[in-house]
């Protein structure tokens, strides 16, 4: 048995948490609370050169090719510091899509750009309100040209392209490459929850696309995606519910009050042991998840929405409970807390809310047990 | 059991709903911390004898009930007048001034506050002293007829703009925590005073911290003894009034509409039986502490005083806020994070309340200290051991290795 | 404002508090469990003597007729000490079917007798698993026969006779009165989770039995005796909350570790401040449940289902975390915690599980909001 | 990331294999309490040399890993071989022998342990010394070459058939009360022992209490110093060893079984989206156990050992058990009470569970004290305020007034 992340990914991973302290501080994040930046364009560009950004891609398009567990583990040090880069929809979204689905022009065009950091993509997948389903696809394409409205889409302000979802002239879904640079296109920033996510709303009049690929896709890539997305982003999250708890846990045994340390009190002791214990669960599950993405296993669905939700209610828990130890510095604006109180409810939607990922997760376990 | 007033309330509140009626409408407000709207409206209430009711007539107040006080809130609702800018002031300083300022004090001070012309704020927490408010470290120290104090509060309502406040300061470090403090009033206009507005998770400053230095206070502002204050800072703290209704932010009716409208795994949102049974656990806790105000209420118009039985409304209310708002985001799905009011339901309620639902949770007390004030006031279990009682404040540990 | 029970039926609960607790300490429900007793006959009759069981009928019909707050106060201190006597069943259900729909004829003949203790009356719904629903109900008259099974039934045991739910020859669901000591009625002991509520399975093979009353009832009917049952069980089911609530809060403060009361750690303290917060809250919901059966209300279903579902939660809540609180005394056969456990559990499904009550309410909470 | 075996590991699971194989099915049984049974098997167990891996050749056992007996004991749960009766003796009671007693005591009492020919129990528990173990009252006052012991035990399984206990007292009053404990073995066919089983809310008795009433024991039994008894405790406390698989009662292929069988609200209970939601919840916690478990086996397999991290599947298996339990009532609904296994769905898999449920969240430490565990040992949080830690045990409150 080794149900543990390899030596070498978590050799990537120490390197990782080493160079994210030292070039992402929380201070990096506040700046862009503050609306200096939009993203840390920098540490994009440290990322790059490190092969981060390439690690899911092959050598001759470019990336260095590191292999799931990678992706992986540097999402979690990603999750964990809040590192404010378009990692979940450059990365785990955009480039995944277009190394399975992209024509090999596009993938000889775009891959190594996105290994570089020279270009940004995201997934441009809601419209408005909603989980992710085929039904609600109304984005159109008509000899060639994209018209719809896409919303909310995070980090679509700093993206150069957008891998979008949309239906073709028989009505059938599919990816398509959309260069954010041309013309009809309007992007329209959206107030979110979490202003460091740089959302906006897209609307397309006529503008110029391209599928990914020759074939038609169907919704099935969509949901093939985000499954894989699910298992990265359960990685972030995980990185962001250990954070929590331990800024928590360093709190409680720092802050005295009644003249001892408030981690003395059975009532935060238990509350923290309730965050490790969703957290250890979680990367229980997050593991199970690298290993079925690393493996192109058969139960790659059904491990990437149980990463998931697992992961969602870590997170969700841990900076609940964060705020709550912390108590009044908690609700502050100056304290860290909220970031982390925004990004877990944030990541707990932007791929579809927990009732899609339950009745995902549900009909895999159905159709198992129809199976026998 | 009935759902009606008495004879004699029932004529209270018509008195009152035709007092509101006549007057009401012109001071309609959704910003409740609105100084001058609060302050107009302040007069013409305490012109009619309903700024304070339960105070006494010889302070202007109208000698009445504390049922009649809640009625009063309850009509007053309606026409969203809640004004929370004189709240601490009438509710917890001036009361605190009856018990222990002196004669000429009360002429000074009361009429000012009644009719808003005065505004008071409350210096009690600091930095060190939240949930331990006894921890407070603000020094007094006497010179003459003076004191001087220096150090720091916060989490102060209206600091920035208060013309007077009730100062609670450590004035020997020697003796034991509850035995080394001194209670005062200032005038907030006073040289060593600085205000901060803290800037909260939701983006808005509700709150000042408030920084003395050498700030210097007249003997004759001191209410209480030397070394009692902890004493007269209970008598403040006694004076929250029994508050009425829910702790803010969409409720049952809320998420039920959202419900209604929206489409969950292929159908309606409100034909999920996912999402009506935890609709119906919220609707059965909405009219839990609806029937329980209204056994509180009972109680009050039979005479008795608000007791601690009350900290169940907030608690409940303050985590179901928090579970409502965040379930209503998972039913908008994909959208749910947006916060623009014209892209998210119900003009983006979910959302803020939300944010707000972790100062919920902690202001007035968290949910931790609430849990420890019904298991010992109302159920008579024992204290947490306390290591601080005994000892000289000094000698307390603040901090790892301190 | 007047939210609170009456000045009358404070007085009547306050009596039956004093009777209970000398005439039904927790050494009578004991001796049903050991099999010594089925039931507490002389506590019964103390009943019938104390005007209780009459409570509910007009007097007339032999009762004292004393209204539905009493009826509910008696439940609760009922539920309190868990005494040893078929009042849910034989008053809350048998007497109130009668009451509502007996022939002026059963109505003479019955009521007098029930009020006087001298029969016992159960009520026979369910045929099996599931919840209540009219579809289930298979049990069939033909000719002033009734054939079929019904089980469980609570009380079957010691019941003189049962208010049955069957199909008449036209398929319709009505209500019968059956003495179960005509022929043709086979009665088996069934094992339960709680010995103390003597339930049985009924096979009827062409057993006889009457129409209650001469009307075609229907449905609608049961549904109505179970909303008025369910508010009265809802004041049983607050009695053993508060006798849990009152038991744990002792032991805590009784029972010493490291040196202090258990009733000193927050985890304890926080733990029975939850039972009190469920237990208030069920309070209050079954306070409304008591306005809307006295006022013969039009939310009285509503208000049913919200008291019932409030009060199961409270204490199955309360039951479980005084058997906690007990630690390990609290799961020995000795202590007197499990015995609340296993009655705070069979009180949440004998008449319905919570699914159907929950549905029940919101299907009522959709038709108001349909309303208007 | 894998889920094999190392080829170590693989090799040795196929000779356990081959070894169950061979032997197994005769012992197959469900009555996981039965001596009879269990020693038979325990001989050719110890014959194999599986009986005790880990222990050192010199004593009989392997010498074998941690994960070997991990291999080990998940093999054999296939052939439902885990009996109860010797687990406590050579998990806990020899271990402790070996590092306090003589050789000649090992040679007497290791190999008929090993074999099953003498079944020890563990003697630590009291009425008032449960959670707080180290408050245990028994009584052992030194007489000559002689111990006399008087007292009463709690929670010892197998009691009454034992041969053989190790036995926690306290020998001083009046030395703090961690510094004035004394470790024994006895002889529990001595006189001056009566066993009583403990009748539980399941109604089993897999309990006893254990009175003592001036029973004698040589000081030549004593294991470690006078007043060193803590110490000792804690090194048989250490011994634990990692449990494998699930608490027991239905778990999620059970649920979702039942929700397969039963209709709710006019639908099959597998197709009502309450039902699936909290099915996905349990999976989820089930998949985290069991890929937390696995997390585990691969420390071990590393060559860890098994540290406090452990406790959540004790715990979190518990609270499981208890909701799953209480679900599949509620899915039952009017028939869920039931029990006659004719009559309830699986036998009444989930009823016996409902009734086991809350002796899983007591024994072998209860939620809150696993809770502790993690809070302290794993997260590093400060421990509660102790007030028993500096004074003579007599002088300790035990109860109010005391």
């Amino acid at each position: 048995m080794n149900f543990d992340i390899s030596e070498d990914a978590k050799a990537v991973a120490n390197t990782a948490q080493d160079f994210l302290r030292e070039h992402s501080p929380m201070t990096a994040i506040r700046r862009v609370f503050d609306k200096e930046i939009q993203y840390d364009a920098e540490l994009w560009k440290s990322m790059a050169e490190l092969g981060w950004l390439g690690a899911g891609i092959p050598e001759k398009y470019g990336g260095v090719e590191m292999g799931a567990e990678v992706l992986c583990v540097l999402a979690e040090e990603i999750g964990r510091v809040l590192a404010p880069v378009p990692f979940s929809t450059s990365v785990s979204l955009a480039t995944s899509a277009i190394c399975a689905h992209g024509s090999e022009a596009q993938k000889n065009d775009l891959l190594p750009k996105l290994a570089a950091g020279e270009v940004i993509g995201t997934f441009a997948l809601a419209e408005g309100n909603g989980d992710p389903d085929a039904s609600r696809i109304k984005a159109k394409v008509k000899n060639g040209r994209l018209s719809g409205k896409k919303y909310p889409v995070t980090d679509g302000s700093i993206a150069d392209f957008a891998v979008v979802v949309a239906r073709d002239e028989a009505n059938e879904i599919g990816l398509y490459f959309c260069d954010l640079s041309t013309s009809g296109i309007t992007s329209t920033p959206i107030e979110t929850i979490d202003p460091s996510r740089n959302t906006v709303s897209f609307n397309f009049e006529n503008a110029e696309v391209e599928p990914l690929g020759d074939a038609w896709l169907g919704w099935q890539s969509v949901q093939n995606l985000l499954d894989q997305a699910a298992i990265i982003l359960a990685f972030e999250q995980l990185g962001g519910a250990q954070a929590c708890l331990e800024m928590a846990r360093d709190y409680a045994i720092e802050r005295y009050a009644f003249g001892r340390p408030i981690g003395s009190f059975q009532a935060v002791k238990h509350k923290l042991a309730n965050v490790y214990i969703a957290s250890e669960l979680a990367r229980s599950n997050a593991y199970y998840g690298a290993w079925a993405l690393g493996e192109y296993s058969t139960e790659l669905s059904q491990a990437a929405a149980t990463a998931h939700l697992s992961a969602c209610k870590a997170f969700q828990l841990a900076a609940r409970e964060n705020i709550q130890t912390h108590g009044g510095m908690g609700i502050t604006w100056e304290a860290d807390c909220h970031m982390y109180f925004r990004r877990a409810r944030t990541l707990g939607l932007e791929i579809g809310g927990p009732i899609f990922w339950q009745e995902r997760l549900m009909s895999q376990l159905e159709q198992q047990a129809l199976a026998g | 059991m009935d759902f009606n007033d008495t004879p004699e309330e029932a004529e209270f509140r018509t008195e009152v709903r035709a007092f509101l009626q006549q007057h009401g409408d012109k001071f309609r407000t959704r910003d409740s911390f609105s100084r001058e709207n609060a302050k107009e409206w302040q007069v013409i209430k305490a012109d009619a004898g309903y700024a304070a009711i339960t105070w006494p007539t010889k302070f202007g107040g109208r000698g009445g009930t504390e049922i009649q006080q809640v009625i009063y809130d309850q009509e007053e609702r309606h026409y969203e007048l809640v004004y929370n800018v004189f709240r601490v002031g009438l509710g917890m300083c001036i009361p605190t001034l009856f018990a222990y300022a002196t004669e000429e004090q009360l002429e000074r001070y009361v009429e000012p506050a009644l009719r808003g012309e005065e505004l008071w704020c409350q210096l009690f927490s600091e930095p060190a002293a939240g949930s331990d408010l006894a921890g407070i470290r603000t020094k007094a120290v006497q010179d003459g007829d003076e004191w001087v104090i220096n150090g720091q509060k916060i989490w102060t309502s209206f600091a920035d703009t208060a013309d007077f406040g009730i100062l609670l300061a450590r004035s020997d470090f020697d003796a034991p925590k509850h035995a080394g403090m001194t209670f005062f009033f200032i005038d907030m206009k006073s040289p060593g005073i600085e205000c901060r507005p803290i800037k909260q998770i939701t983006g808005d400053s509700h709150f000042c911290e408030v920084f003395f230095d050498d700030l210097r206070v007249p003997d004759s502002q001191r209410l209480g003894d030397i070394g009692a204050g902890w004493k007269v800072a209970l008598t403040t703290l006694m004076n929250e009034r029994l508050a009425v209704g829910h702790t803010g932010g969409p409720d049952f009716e809320e998420i039920f509409a959202l419900a209604q409208n929206l489409e969950v795994a292929d159908q309606p949102a409100l034909k999920n039986a996912a999402v009506r049974e935890k609709l119906v656990d919220w609707y059965i806790t909405c009219q839990g502490l609806k029937y329980t105000n209204f056994r509180l209420f009972t109680a009050l118009s039979q005479g008795a005083q608000p007791g601690p039985e009350a900290s169940i409304i907030k608690l409940v209310g303050a985590e179901k806020q928090q579970e409502i708002a965040s379930y209503g985001m998972d039913l908008i799905g994909m959208g749910g994070n947006m916060m623009d009011a014209e892209l998210a339901p119900m003009a983006a309620a979910f959302q803020d309340s939300f944010l707000f639902a972790p100062v919920s949770q902690v202001a007035g007390g968290t949910n931790e200290i609430m849990r420890n004030i019904i298991a010992e006031r109302v159920l008579g279990l024992p204290a947490d051991i306390r290591i601080d009682k005994d000892v000289p404040f000094k000698d307390l540990p603040t901090g790892p290795g301190k």
